[in-house]
């Protein structure tokens, strides 16, 4: 296995020392718990913190939007594996003075249940914390069943909306409320080129032939739509964009944040053109167009691929996203 | 009891760590490759720190033993793993079979709801449920029908599709490969057993 | 080759047509060259403008750069190849009223070829033009020949503090005088652990072993200290700083500025831990550290490979480094 | 004599769109693989566009020729292969000669500066030069000795290191392999003399 690491035991341990190393001007261990990364000013007791505890090997989510008008807290599981409950809960008591706590988790089983475990126990110790499930894939689920969808790149939506509407005051309830309706309006569709490989087993994370792709692939090589041979950048796109608009419908006028998402060995030149493919084909449709984001955000290791995640927009969603935040990798 | 407890998850550990290898491969064919590792990880955490547990009580001591557990594992098996872990210590070595009834029911039980998982998904709890099944048919239980329960057991998961777990998103949704949790549990299940027998016995 | 493109004779114009709609806000093309990104708000008049030409396919560098307190201009070639010192002449002339302009060279055969024609050219036409030519990797050439050595990723360090310097309003002989010392400062080494593909033939850039890795391979598969096993990040480390510390004496208390670079595959993961590997040495011998940098900046398609540059600083460097900039792809 | 310049890169245009794949993958072996397709793109920049080009004068004609040759071609080979282009308007036919040795000697001169290349570094230097040194050795000069000439002055860089250009950070630098703008060139100059003696002869 060609990668640069140390003992394979220590791989999220020496990554975690690396990043705070590297960053503390802004996070910082919640010590001695070398898996909970907090903030180095801390938000002020009167707002709402939000935390999110995921596997790692997808950096630099979430560690990486740990900061002002963003994350308060991240609880690092291991490789690809949601952290235990007992830690998440850990991240949550720490909050337990503010007057609520929002638990972002990603629609994935171990993400599920690892959080709904912390917070029966936060309850249990009267603590006010609620969950927001994060879904947002269309390949994973039919229209219909929208709650049983994964977690995707869309999900970055809601952390960096919520990120900014907690720093800017708003309570729990509202907080909640966003969450949702954020969610409602987020669509995304994922493409898997080649695999990573895994730094745990050394192997291919999944298999996909030389001259073909797959649509609806989840991060972690879960199966979506299928594979097709692969083409050129404007017909994929517009595959793409085709089944999100079969899924949700946009109309005239709207203003779409878009999100092209680089799933690790995808070169920017290529998000880049995708983005034009992307932008081509929204105006198409005289849609509108607000900031939009292109580089690699949630990766699987050095897979190549790229997801489109789409939201359609009010104005108060463009001001939050486009606030600024000091989280180290998260980048209008 | 809590030696009865350190021998049987010091047991199972010897016989994991021997094993992992084999159920990191079946991991690799249908999921990502590591449950042997993870299951190792989990039962190194507290077998090797037994003397660093400084509880006495027997309940509170494998609680804080499947925390560690469930901390040092993660992931969905990390959390549903340690549910037997902790209903042990219902064991009433006096009242042997009716406590057996009640740790699986209450595990399996426990799984189903945490796990949103049912009999013949291809998961850990196509283990406990036919012993469950067998026990409770039975009055008395022989180490052997024991074991070979749990040995047919396992290779049913073999040609199971999953609907839980990595697998399931596969497109062969991991037919034709043993489950990797179904394995390690079903060896942990007949340490248990195994230990329950010694003390039986002594 | 399984890249997400659309005609390959198309790659950059269309990469280029991505980036300036995604960030309208910021950059727009200096119509109708479109192979010249500027700022969409310009620099003063009274203040000097720092411009590069370069090769595509190594994003986001340096077209990622521009914006307010980094780059004013970027002209942009082929996939690996320098534009002609014609266009950058095109981006010399439209700062001509102001005092000065600095072009940026990093030291690459194409690059000096067109960047000195377009001073020669420039001159001619009394353009007050000064060109600094870049250069910090130290497997490209022996100690003392320092100014036969390579561009790499330690130029980084010119980039962002003579922009920000310029942004202060500094004049043209300060910028190449301050450069200069940056550059005198900075020295950088690369590994290269696998190889990328160029879009244009379609074939690996360089080539290497299963089980080895490449120590002071350029950019461009160019070749240095050679071929050796693979081994753990810390001894890779190790072996890089102690070349770099070969070459250049770093004392107790010097602080300094750390980047590790990904060339393209290469995980945030793995930079992580190469960082904390990184700081670990440095503290060993009681250096300090500010703000280091450690993310993909200068990429080769999706070579799997890093670079670690050292910049030894000076107070007035390190405020210049972490003072703000809106390029779209420069973040401390 | 713009319609020379005009049939001369047009000649040459055809020869390398029939051979540009053999000098890409002349590239592929030394260098980044793309020599060919660089030659072509420059060329058919230019020739695709004469009507475009609404110049009348010679030299200022050939001067945007180049300019816009230099912009489609890019890097190192783009502002050294249009020197030539550039220099040929010095052809006098009235005195082929004296004024193709100039151009040559000019067009050594600056690729030497601007490329600081020399002699047997393989690059397009190892064409012009030894051409350059055979026409002032003779005083007329026949189109099959410059031909063969051009040939064997090509073959030669096969042999050579390189101390220029992509080849030189190989390993071997690049010994074996033919230049791929030694090879360009080659066509570029036969077509330039076979252009000569068309005029020549009319
Ligand atoms: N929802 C579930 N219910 C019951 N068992 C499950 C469930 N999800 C996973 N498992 C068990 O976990 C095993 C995989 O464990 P492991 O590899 O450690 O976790 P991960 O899939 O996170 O890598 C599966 O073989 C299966 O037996
Ligand atoms: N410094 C130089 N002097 C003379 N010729 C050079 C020099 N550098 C490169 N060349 C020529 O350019 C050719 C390569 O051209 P091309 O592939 O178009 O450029 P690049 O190397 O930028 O891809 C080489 O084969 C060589 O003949
Ligand atoms: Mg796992
Ligand atoms: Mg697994
Ligand atoms: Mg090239
Ligand atoms: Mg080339």
């Amino acid at each position: 296995m060609k990668k640069i690491i140390n003992l394979k035991e220590n791989i999220v341990n020496d990554m975690l020392n690396g990043y705070v190393k590297a960053n503390s001007d802004r996070v910082k261990f919640f010590e001695p718990n070398k898996r909970l990364i907090i903030r180095k000013n801390p938000k002020n007791i009167s707002k709402i913190p939000l935390l999110i505890g995921n596997g790692s090997g997808h950096e630099p989510i979430a560690l990486g939007w740990i900061g002002e008008g963003l994350l308060d807290a991240n609880v690092v599981g291991d490789i690809f594996s949601a952290p235990s409950g007992d830690l998440i809960l850990e991240g949550i008591k720490l909050f337990k003075s503010h007057p609520g706590i929002v638990l972002l988790i990603s629609n994935h089983a171990g993400d599920v249940m690892n959080g709904e475990m912390a917070i029966e126990l936060a309850e249990d110790e009267n603590i006010n914390v609620k969950a927001l499930i994060m879904y947002d894939d269309i390949a994973s689920a039919p229209k219909g069943k929208e709650n049983e969808r994964r977690g995707g790149a869309g999900t970055t939506f809601i952390y960096k909306i919520l990120g900014a509407l907690s720093e800017n005051g708003e309570n729990l309830e509202s907080l909640i409320s966003m969450g949702k309706i954020v969610r409602d309006n987020t669509r995304t569709l994922s493409v898997a080129i080649s695999p990573g490989v895994s730094p745990i087993s050394g192997k291919k994370i999944f298999e996909i032939a030389e001259d073909e792709i797959f649509i609806g692939m989840g991060v972690h090589g879960e199966s979506g739509y299928g594979r097709q041979k692969i083409d050129n950048s404007k017909k994929i796109v517009s595959t793409m964009l085709d089944k999100i608009f079969d899924d949700f419908s946009y109309s005239n006028g709207d203003i779409l944040i878009p999100f092209v998402n680089g799933s690790g060995a995808t070169t920017l030149m290529e998000l880049l053109i995708i983005y034009n493919d992307l932008e081509e084909y929204l105006t198409k449709y005289n849609i509108k167009i607000y900031k939009p984001l292109v580089n690699e955000y949630i990766t699987t290791q050095e897979s190549a691929g790229f997801s489109i995640s789409l939201l359609k927009s009010t104005e108060e969603m463009r001001n939050l996203w486009s606030q600024k935040t000091s989280a180290p990798y998260f980048h209008l | 009891m809590i030696e009865f407890h350190k021998n049987w998850l010091h047991r199972s550990y010897l016989v994991i760590k021997d094993k992992y290898k084999e159920i990191d491969s079946l991991d690799q064919q249908i999921g990502d490759g590591d449950h042997g590792s993870t299951i190792l990880r989990g039962l190194d955490k507290v077998v090797n720190n037994f003397e660093n547990i400084d509880i006495n009580n027997e309940v509170d001591f494998m609680s804080e033993v499947s925390r560690l557990m469930r901390i040092s594992m993660g992931g969905a098996s990390g959390i549903l793993m340690t549910i037997f872990i902790k209903e042990s210590t219902n064991l009433n070595i006096n009242n042997i079979h009716k406590s057996v009834l009640n740790i699986f029911s209450s595990t399996i039980e426990k799984i189903k709801k945490r796990g949103k998982v049912n009999i013949g998904d291809k998961s850990i709890l196509d283990i406990y449920y036919p012993l469950h099944v067998k026990i409770n048919n039975e009055d008395d239980f022989l180490i052997d029908e024991i074991f070979s329960s749990i040995d047919s057991s396992l290779q049913n998961t073999k040609n199971m599709e999953a609907k839980v777990g990595r697998a399931k998103f596969l497109d062969t949704k991991g037919v034709g490969v043993i489950d990797p949790g179904a394995f390690s549990t079903s060896i942990i299940l007949k340490e248990f057993f195994r230990e329950i027998f010694n003390e039986k016995n002594n």
